[in-house]
């Protein structure tokens, strides 16, 4: 039904595809795996208009086409939800949904009963409940997400792009949008689904097709190959288990940082926890259970009602992050691209951003020498792929840009780092070398923080869990108690501790 | 802000009607609790404020700069801005008059030379912006220089005054107790709420402000829309030119020096985010009216002038103040 | 309009310029001895703007009307407002269209032409001269006529340049500097008012150049520096204090009853040079 | 733009000293390349202008817009603007005489006064934004508007004259044969350079225009920054304002009218985006001097003033166009 050949695309002097292969069946769901920086979400713009080929041809059903914009991609049948969220914040579901194809009634104005009742349907397609009537800036992460496949459903798409969906929902969510897509794929429609979960590859695709730094490595059937022959191809070497061993726990670690009350609104419910010296501290939950709110609120940047947090036995409330890191507290976010770099400075600056106490000379000034050995060295340890410390960084793929985030980090004496989502969007080869210095760190005395929505990760990772429900935390779980049921009965129906 | 400021009105349907709950939740509230507040203190300053006749005067006076306010709430929209208007205003102006006071011709095509010059400064501008791809904020600077040097050329810096009188009407003229520039204000609102509100022209102008990228990758024609929404304050130049000669009876190169800043207060002061994608125009509305009646109030009280400057500064910032975080 | 009272309002085209502000304080001094209220305006050259001062103004039920136009044509319709309502206009400095009563105003043309004229017999009658221009308001285009006139008087005066200093003194100061840098036989500039001509004195001061300086107004730093002497040579006076006065005078005429008020009251401009600096003041 | 404008001076290192390459590649080459044309042609236009006095002439004209660039420079690369500048020198400089004048204070003290405004005007601009929260687009508005207010009310509207005579030096005096208005431009454009590239503060500014949730929650003080770059602003303003009571010998509450659109225009056209995170103070000072050469070159060709406004304006779209993708 579709085929691209040969597709090459280079952006100034940097080759980013050699030369790609895809072919898509109807009816089919087609996964495209590689790396981070392998070049998949780039292939899909160009599938959709919204880059140009520098060489190469597409192909559907039988009759080669170009288009010159994403609007051309739509009339052709093809729709795509973006790995980036494309949705206007300010805007409706229902607007979001219906931007730049609105319904018109008389007199070309907006008709928007049929624009509603159209979303609806959509929406209920989809067995999701989104209020519609509200701006999507105040709606989940997951909520945003269904609105996005919605809007690409709302196309009639016969070939359609899903660019890691699953990131940011909950297994629950993302078995519903299994469900949809089985649905779908009923209907005669083609999918290509981008995913770094290689089980769910298993679980819901059809046939598998292969990049590495932007070559065509090859195409398979699911039921022909196996996790470890995936991981081969994409890498190029096997992967050992991914989750280091955990070195259990320290006896008498000291007790870094001890939560004591946080409210994150005003009635809302109490959580209290305390994390020791070498220990990783796992934050489970559902998507919008108020884990990040409250680690931002520890650090000054959100505000809750009440928070009062104990760090070295001494009461504090940080005003701003500065005096949290001022305090060895500091911060891998959750969206790297918002929160995380400054997508204009370079990896060095990035990296030394927050560490100029350490670069001075002659008290004002940055050493520059010093600063850029140092941010050399942190390249290094956490192997940042890149052309050098002054590239920049929007110029990196997502596996590397985390990297350069969790670098900030290593040339602190820090005591506590919160990793936030630390592997979303990250491939299989880069999650295992994360976590490996997550161990590294935890060896070094850090004691860590790490908010995850995926169990596994939660699971392998974590010497205790505070399972998060409603904006609180209902449970706190170590040892065998650490398992997927316990923690997802937890997160489920579990009491959150409100004020007396 | 933390609502939503395009769907009030459907908010206020499914509340049943204007609540008072509703009115509480709209980003309007806040603009109007202030001018609320406002007309009240000038009505205990001023015996004269609150007379028929006073309100008239206040909202004549208003027109030229909410009609132009209507063109930047446009522009702003769009996470633009446009520090033309008030040269584009001035330009058109001065070409209408000269076209019928100098080449004789009739008033009519004088007027619609007139816009022509608007909207053709104003697609100039979105030209720029749009595929040029360069800052708004440059150049509606440099076509505010353009405009500027232009009118003062073409008159040699003489005002141009002897145009036919029935132009008078559009500005001092009267249907019954309202002067006609109220009701061009009034309908011109009207018809910007619709293109905003109700037309998918309208949805793109707010989504280029949310997330210009997203919305081009949505299939907005994004360097259309940003054209347009510059033609159309190029266009609201003209109708506040027109509305202006009216008044002046003549063509006055100079006129509109730092209109472009009333007119920005008024939107901003009318609750629309200065970086886009959220507000009212009817915020705009409410902005421009707060601005004149302070204008106003401050005259009537007999208020220094060099203080007046400093009051209204304050009243600005306060305003904004206490308007930012809903 | 109160009953008791008199209510008298001014709109002035500027008030951030000494002329204007020495009429001002005129004006508040004869209120005063009159006992009567005050309401003033600051247009700041925006014909809309006074507009809707005077609509104000109107609205506070003045008596008297003293309007010193931004611009003639563009103000008619504010007087024709005030004369609805029976308000006493009076025109200063500069005339406005309309019925106005009585117009009192400084001769700006003569005022250009006086200037413009003891320049070029300060120069010997030969040379190159410059002007510089202010905002293109009328007052400020029939000065510069009036020194085109003079100039063309003299056969040897060639006029080289015309810039605009914006009466602002910075602006003035840079654009005199130019003035000087690209014509080095200048001899003599014309400055349409006071403030510009501080900033070209500066300039001409900072170039140690033997340029002549004329200008308009009388304010007093013009005065101060004409008489210490230097190439500021001369500045032909306004009385904008008198215009006041008078104007203030003829609309208290017409209130008490009289029905010929003159239409017209020109007030004389003085030239201003080393020998009276000295003694005069607004 | 394509290249990193915060790293230039390393990338020059790199490359082994200044060579064609690097000038070529730095965001700096294309105002340097406007600044080159534009006086070839103001040289053929006019005889008189590469002459050695002419050229000090240019440099003195521009200092002060010059060093109330650096401040907007420092301001818009953490993505805010300050519209108040022109208005906070003439009330710095207003004050600084009103001491010295009317209260018989020394003149060191009034200067110092006059610094203080400065720097208590931009940090009251800086709190508006940093912790009120508001748009610098508004807030500096209104501080405009209140600083010309309190300017024109304290000198009642006059000039003050009668300053020590000492003071003029700072305006017209000369060292050898540069004048010292040129000096201190040149002195604060190196502190600038230096704080801007070579101390944390520095790059924390670049960040904050970068991405300024970032730079938050790494740990910046973004408040404090946006408080110190709002308050560098205010004090090259008072320092403009210190030249420019020395060049006018007398404190003009009028002076600035515009200026600080002249401010922006020097630092978009030296290649810094309006929108912050990237440019280089040099390419401000290159901006300055353009302009300066502009207005000079244009004034030496006795080109109607009217027409000076029509091309400056052309050539600034035209230098901001073809800047706009490097
Ligand atoms: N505009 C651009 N300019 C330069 N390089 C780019 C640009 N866009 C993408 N790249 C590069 O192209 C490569 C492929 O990026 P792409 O986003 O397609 O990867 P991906 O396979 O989707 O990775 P991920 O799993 O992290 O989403 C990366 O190395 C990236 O740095
Ligand atoms: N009680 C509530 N009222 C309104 N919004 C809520 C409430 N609880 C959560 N939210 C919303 O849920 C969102 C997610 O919260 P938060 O980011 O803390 O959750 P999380 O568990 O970290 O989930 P994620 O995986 O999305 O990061 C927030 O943006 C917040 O607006
Ligand atoms: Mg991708
Ligand atoms: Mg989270």
């Amino acid at each position: 039904m579709l085929q691209l050949t040969g597709i090459k695309k280079r952006f100034g002097t940097i080759q980013v595809l050699h030369g790609v292969d895809l072919d898509v069946r109807a009816g089919e769901v087609h996964a495209l795996l590689g790396e981070n920086g392998a070049g998949k979400s780039t292939l899909m713009k160009i599938l959709t208009g919204i880059l140009q080929p520098s060489e190469g041809t597409i192909t559907i059903e039988g009759e080669t086409r170009q288009f010159a914009d994403y609007d051309e991609a739509i009339e052709a049948g093809i729709g795509i939800v973006f790995q980036e969220f494309s949705l206007i914040p300010y805007l409706t579901a229902v607007e979001n949904m219906f931007l730049a194809r609105e319904i018109r009634g008389p007199f070309g104005l907006l008709d928007r009963k049929a624009m509603r009742k159209r979303a609806r349907e959509i929406l209920a397609r989809l067995e999701v409940n989104v209020p519609l009537d509200v701006p999507i800036a105040k709606l989940s992460v997951a909520e945003q997400q269904f609105v996005e496949i919605a809007k690409a459903l709302s196309l009639n798409a016969r070939i359609l792009v899903l660019d890691e969906p699953t990131a940011t929902l909950t297994p629950s969510e993302v078995e519903h949008l299994f469900k949809v897509m089985r649905e779908l794929r009923k209907q005669g429609v083609a999918i290509i689904f981008i995913s770094h979960h290689l089980e769910e590859i298993f679980e819901i695709c059809d046939r598998i097709t292969v990049l590495r730094d932007g070559e065509y490595v090859g195409d398979c059937l699911v039921s022909e190959t196996d996790n470890d022959r995936l991981v081969e191809m994409m890498v190029g070497r096997r992967i050992e288990n991914s989750f280091p061993e955990k070195p259990g726990p320290r006896p008498g670690a000291r007790v870094m940082l001890e939560c004591e009350e946080v409210q994150l609104r005003k009635g809302g419910p109490i959580s209290d926890f305390v994390l020791r010296e070498g220990e990783i501290l796992g934050f489970a939950g559902l998507v919008g259970s108020g884990r990040t709110e409250t680690a931002l609120a520890m650090l000054g940047a959100y505000p809750a009602a009440r928070c009062k947090v104990m760090v070295d036995g001494e009461e504090t409330r940080f005003k701003e992050p500065a005096e949290a890191l001022a305090h060895g507290i500091g911060l891998l976010p959750e969206s790297r691209k918002e929160q995380g770099l400054i997508t204009s400075f370079s990896i060095l600056q990035n990296i030394s951003l927050n560490n100029y106490g350490k670069y001075r000379k002659g008290h004002w000034l940055i050493d520059l020498k010093k600063e850029r050995q140092d941010t050399e060295t942190a390249m290094g340890q956490v192997r940042v792929k890149a052309q050098g410390p002054m590239a920049r960084v929007d110029t990196l793929s997502g596996g590397n840009q985390q990297k350069v985030v969790i670098a900030r980090w290593l040339n602190h004496q820090m005591k506590v780092l919160i990793f936030d989502e630390p592997t979303r969007g990250i491939d299989v080869g880069a999650k295992a070398e994360i976590y490996q210095l997550m161990r590294a760190f935890t060896a070094q005395g850090y004691a860590i923080i790490m908010i995850s929505s995926e169990l596994p990760e939660v699971i392998g990772m974590s010497d205790r869990v505070c399972v998060f429900r409603q904006g609180g935390i209902v449970a706190t779980v170590e040892g065998d108690a650490i398992n997927a049921e316990e923690i997802m009965t937890h997160a489920t129906t579990g009491r959150v501790r409100h004020v007396a | 802000m933390s609502h939503n400021a395009t769907n009030t009105a459907e908010d206020g349907k499914q509340g049943g009607g204007v609540s008072l709950r509703w009115v509480l939740h709209s980003p309007l509230a806040l603009p109007l609790i202030g001018l609320i507040v406002v007309s009240i203190l000038m009505g205990f300053a001023s015996e004269n404020f609150f007379s028929v006749g006073n309100i008239m005067n206040v909202l004549r006076q208003v027109s030229i700069v909410a009609i132009l306010a209507v063109g930047m709430t446009f522009v702003i929209l769009t996470g633009g801005i446009d520090l033309s208007v008030g040269a584009v205003m001035a330009l058109s102006g001065t070409i209408a008059a000269g076209l019928m006071v100098n080449m004789g011709l009739s008033g009519w095509v004088g007027l619609l030379a007139g816009l022509g010059v608007g909207v053709g400064l104003g697609i100039f501008n979105g030209v720029m912006v749009a595929w040029g791809r360069m800052p708004a904020i440059i150049v509606t600077l440099a076509t505010m220089g353009i405009a500027r040097g232009l009118g003062l050329l073409y008159s040699g810096g003489y005002p141009i005054s002897g145009i036919p009188s029935w132009i008078s009407w559009f500005g001092i003229g009267r249907i019954g107790i309202v002067p006609v520039p109220v009701i061009a204000m009034v309908i011109i609102y009207a018809l910007a709420w619709v293109l905003l509100q109700r037309t998918p022209f309208g949805r793109h102008v707010y989504a280029i402000g949310g997330n210009e990228l997203a919305a081009k990758l949505s299939g907005v024609k994004t360097q259309m829309v940003k054209l347009t929404v510059y033609a159309i304050s190029g266009l609201t130049s003209a109708f506040a030119a027109l509305i202006l000669t009216g008044r002046l009876m003549s063509g006055q190169p100079n006129a509109g020096v730092g209109f472009e800043l009333d007119a920005i207060a008024a939107v901003v002061l009318g609750g629309t985010a200065i970086a886009g994608g959220r507000g009212l125009i009817l915020g705009t509305l409410i902005g421009a009216v707060l601005l004149g009646i302070l204008n106003n109030g401050l005259n009537l009280m007999g208020i220094n002038p060099y203080l007046q400057d400093v009051i209204k500064g304050l009243i600005i910032l306060l305003a904004i103040y206490i308007g930012r975080e809903w | 309009a109160q009953e008791d009272g008199l209510k008298i309002g001014m709109t002035f085209q500027e008030m951030n310029n000494p002329y204007f502000v020495s009429m001002q304080e005129a004006l508040m001094a004869a209120a005063e001895d009159l006992g009567a209220e005050v309401v003033v305006t600051d247009a700041g050259h925006d014909v809309a703007k006074q507009i809707s001062d005077v609509e104000d103004m109107l609205t506070q039920g003045i008596d008297i009307l003293l309007l010193n136009p931004t611009d003639s044509a563009g103000i008619e319709s504010a007087v024709h407002m005030a004369k609805a309502q029976d308000v006493i206009v009076v025109a200063v400095d500069a005339n406005a269209n309309g019925p106005v009563d009585t117009f009192v105003g400084s001769k700006n043309r003569d005022a250009g032409y006086q200037s413009c004229k003891y320049l070029a017999e300060a120069i010997g009658g030969e040379g190159e001269v410059a002007i510089l221009d202010g905002i293109p308001v009328v007052p400020i285009l029939e000065r510069v006529e009036g020194c085109k006139a003079a100039l063309d008087e003299f056969d040897g005066v060639t006029l080289v340049d015309t810039q605009n200093g914006r009466q602002d003194r910075s602006v003035a100061l840079g654009v005199v500097e130019n003035m000087i840098q690209s014509h080095q036989n200048l001899a003599g500039i014309f400055s349409v008012n006071d403030g510009g001509a501080m900033g070209a004195l500066a300039a001409i001061q900072g170039s140690g150049r033997d340029i002549k300086l004329t200008s308009v107004d009388g304010a007093p730093e013009a005065v101060a520096a004409i008489a210490e002497g230097g190439p500021f040579i001369e500045t032909t006076a306004q009385f904008p204090r008198d215009q006041v006065r008078v104007g203030l005078a003829m609309a208290l005429a017409q209130k008490w009853g009289a029905r010929v008020v003159p239409s017209e009251v020109p007030i004389d401009v003085s030239v201003i040079d080393a020998e009276n600096a000295a003694d005069f003041s607004w």
